[in-house]
């Protein structure tokens, strides 16, 4: 099971490597903002995996702080996005 | 099994971190940047340190990332600027040079370590019992090295006001950072009226299980921080002025806490920061309780910034 | 009793992982910013939400799981919240998007 | 190869990649984030040691880890402490180049995005 579990865990991390691959490129901004997201759930996904291969029960608190921080992490970057496209705006310079 | 993932690991880490520096875009570079923080907390567990794993995923991906990206929202218009500054081939090749130098001889210290490796954990374990807690992490920060805890939450309250110094005149005394608007009624002031409640109640509960478990007054506080943060970021509510008094007086709370009980040990215990016998677990918690309102007021209040806004006298 | 739990985990961590390659592939696939966001928020919440049923019959505690389910919980949450930002945020900048 | 040597290793090159990035990044919000995976690299190479120093039923050494944790915490203020001093920078001049000679200001839109 153990075996299993870690499978699961490299073959989520994987994923999200590749899906990171291609939202870092762009071209917007959005897609971007997507990276924190997406590795957020990933990375949760991952490692509560993890966590029942090594049987680390206190991994589930890292898991329950990363969801609450990426959430938030994920908030700050469509507040930056925002502000800088507001300046853009106010300059003229909005494509 | 296990070697593939912790490779796959390393390899995703190292390919984040060169886009971090060569992407062409800064907005880019810091959406690498928090992906890269999420990962490490994942290196962390594998090497068996959950206490680092929990402070990475607090601090590292979450509060760094929302700091990063404000600025970078603010420094927009400097990009292109800087772009033209590029150094040339030439300078670029030396930095390649000196940082490969530098790589290749850490590399042979990190082959050269000696075997077995010297370690303090058997130290820990022969004297955790006389702490009272559980958690040998928690031990070391706040019993056998306690001064360099008591010195770290100085350096924070150093740091905010190095931060605070930058005011301009006509802001000092003012509040902090921008002002945040938001629609009242829109999905942001939603998420940051269910969001809080519910980030406090674990924030305690990873303060709380740090006597025993991992967790701790760092990443609990840092948990408070992100949900006040979140509250302003949604504007529904403001930084406090920063001449409040009873903020002034809850910054340094924590650290004259810390003294005094330190300064007690001397007396009672024979030496600065030492407890007496049996009352050790009491005094850790006493401690930890001052400081942990104390480090979520700084280290929320540092992502904020310096004053900025002209008060109207 | 322990081999139908074992197979219970191993048929949803599955079927979350095939959740996660779907959300990967409509991610290469999807010709702009919205499409990839409706496949990155379909598979990650629907992945996530598997492996967390997966693992339910392996937590030691009833609080063990209380968190795995909160964990799940808050990310649906946040998950919705964050895509509905980015969605705005992209339709106020190319409002033909 | 073991975990510990595997993510010395992995460090190792973090600390070499960051540190050319500090050099060869013009813009000093690079070169703030440049200088946090140069730090991040040190965290995991004593964190490796740390590991290394597994005994008396702990995974790893606790001495290190904590000292990590105190770590991670003072280079979170000073990344502030550095935002904050490069903000003043840019309100105060209009621009954050550290070259001895102010180059004429490009528009933002000059290079394509």
């Amino acid at each position: 099971m153990a075996d299993f579990l870690l499978a699961a865990s490299g073959f989520v991390l994987l994923m999200v490597a590749v899906g990171l691959a291609r939202i870092l490129r762009g071209p917007g901004d959005a897609d971007r903002m997507m990276a924190a997201q997406l590795l957020g759930t990933g990375g949760i996904a991952a490692l509560l995996l993890l966590g029942a291969a090594t049987g680390e029960d206190a991994v589930v608190d890292v898991a329950l702080t990363l969801a609450l921080l990426a959430a938030f992490a994920s908030i700050a970057f469509v507040k930056a996005a925002r502000t800088a496209s507001r300046d853009e705006a106010a300059t003229g310079n909005e494509k | 099994m296990m070697e593939a993932l912790n490779a796959g690991l390393a390899l995703l880490l190292l390919a984040l971190a060169v886009w971090t520096i060569v992407a062409r875009d800064a907005f880019a570079a810091v959406a690498g940047f928090i992906a890269y923080g999420l990962l490490l907390t994942l290196a962390w567990v594998q090497l068996s340190g959950v206490d680092v794993a929990l402070t990475e995923a607090a601090i590292g991906g979450g509060l760094t990332g929302a700091l990063l990206i404000g600025a970078v929202g603010r420094l927009r218009d400097t990009e292109a600027t800087a772009r033209v500054e590029r150094p040339k081939a030439l300078t670029r090749a030396l930095a390649a040079l000196v940082a490969g130098a530098v790589t290749v001889a850490l590399a042979l210290c990190v082959l050269t370590l000696p075997d077995p490796a010297p370690t303090l954990a058997p130290d820990v374990a022969a004297n955790i019992a006389a702490t009272g807690v559980g958690n040998p992490i928690t031990a070391v920060l706040l019993a056998f090295r306690a001064m360099d805890t008591l010195l770290e939450a100085i350096v924070l309250v150093f740091a905010l006001i190095g931060v605070w110094s930058l005011a301009p005149d006509r802001a000092w005394g003012g509040r902090p950072g921008v002002r945040h608007v938001a629609d009242p009624n829109g999905i942001l002031a939603y998420i940051a009226r269910v969001l809080p409640p519910i980030g406090i109640i674990v924030g305690m509960y990873i303060f709380w299980a740090g006597a025993d478990h991992p967790g701790g007054k760092f990443q609990g506080a840092t948990i408070l921080a992100a949900m006040w943060l979140l509250v302003m970021m949604a504007g529904l509510t403001d930084a406090p002025p920063i001449s409040r008094a009873w903020l002034r007086i809850g910054l340094v709370a924590g650290p004259l806490v810390f003294i005094a009980i330190g300064l007690a040990g001397a007396v009672t215990a024979g030496a600065f920061l030492a407890y007496p016998d049996g009352y050790a677990k009491p005094l850790i918690i006493v401690i930890e309780l001052a400081l942990m309102p104390t480090l979520a007021l700084i280290l929320a209040l540092l992502l904020v910034g310096a004053p900025q806004r002209t008060i109207q006298r | 009793m322990s081999v139908a739990l074992n197979v219970l985990t191993v048929v949803a961590v599955v079927a979350g992982a095939f959740f996660f390659l779907a959300g990967t592939v409509g991610l290469l696939r999807f010709p702009d910013t919205l499409t990839r966001l409706h496949a990155l928020t379909k598979a990650d919440n629907l992945g996530l939400g598997l492996v967390v049923l997966g693992l339910l019959p392996h937590v030691g505690s009833v609080l063990a799981g209380i968190k795995l389910v909160a964990i799940w919980l808050l990310v649906l949450l946040s998950g919705a919240v964050a895509s509905q930002l980015i969605a705005r945020a992209t339709r106020q900048r190319d409002p033909d998007a | 190869m073991n975990e510990a040597t595997l993510f010395a290793l992995c460090a190792v090159l973090l600390v070499g990649a960051g540190l050319y990035g500090l050099i060869v990044n013009p813009h000093p919000l690079r070169k703030i984030l440049a200088f946090n995976v140069v730090g991040s690299g040190v965290f995991l190479l004593l964190g490796a040691i740390a590991r290394r120093g597994a005994g008396a039923g702990f995974g790893g050494d606790p001495v290190p880890q904590a000292l990590l944790i105190t770590g991670i915490v003072v280079a979170f203020s000073a990344t502030a402490l550095a935002v904050a001093l490069l903000l003043r920078l840019h309100d105060a001049a209009g621009s954050v180049t550290l070259a001895s000679e102010v180059p004429p200001k490009v528009e933002p839109d000059a290079g394509s995005r």
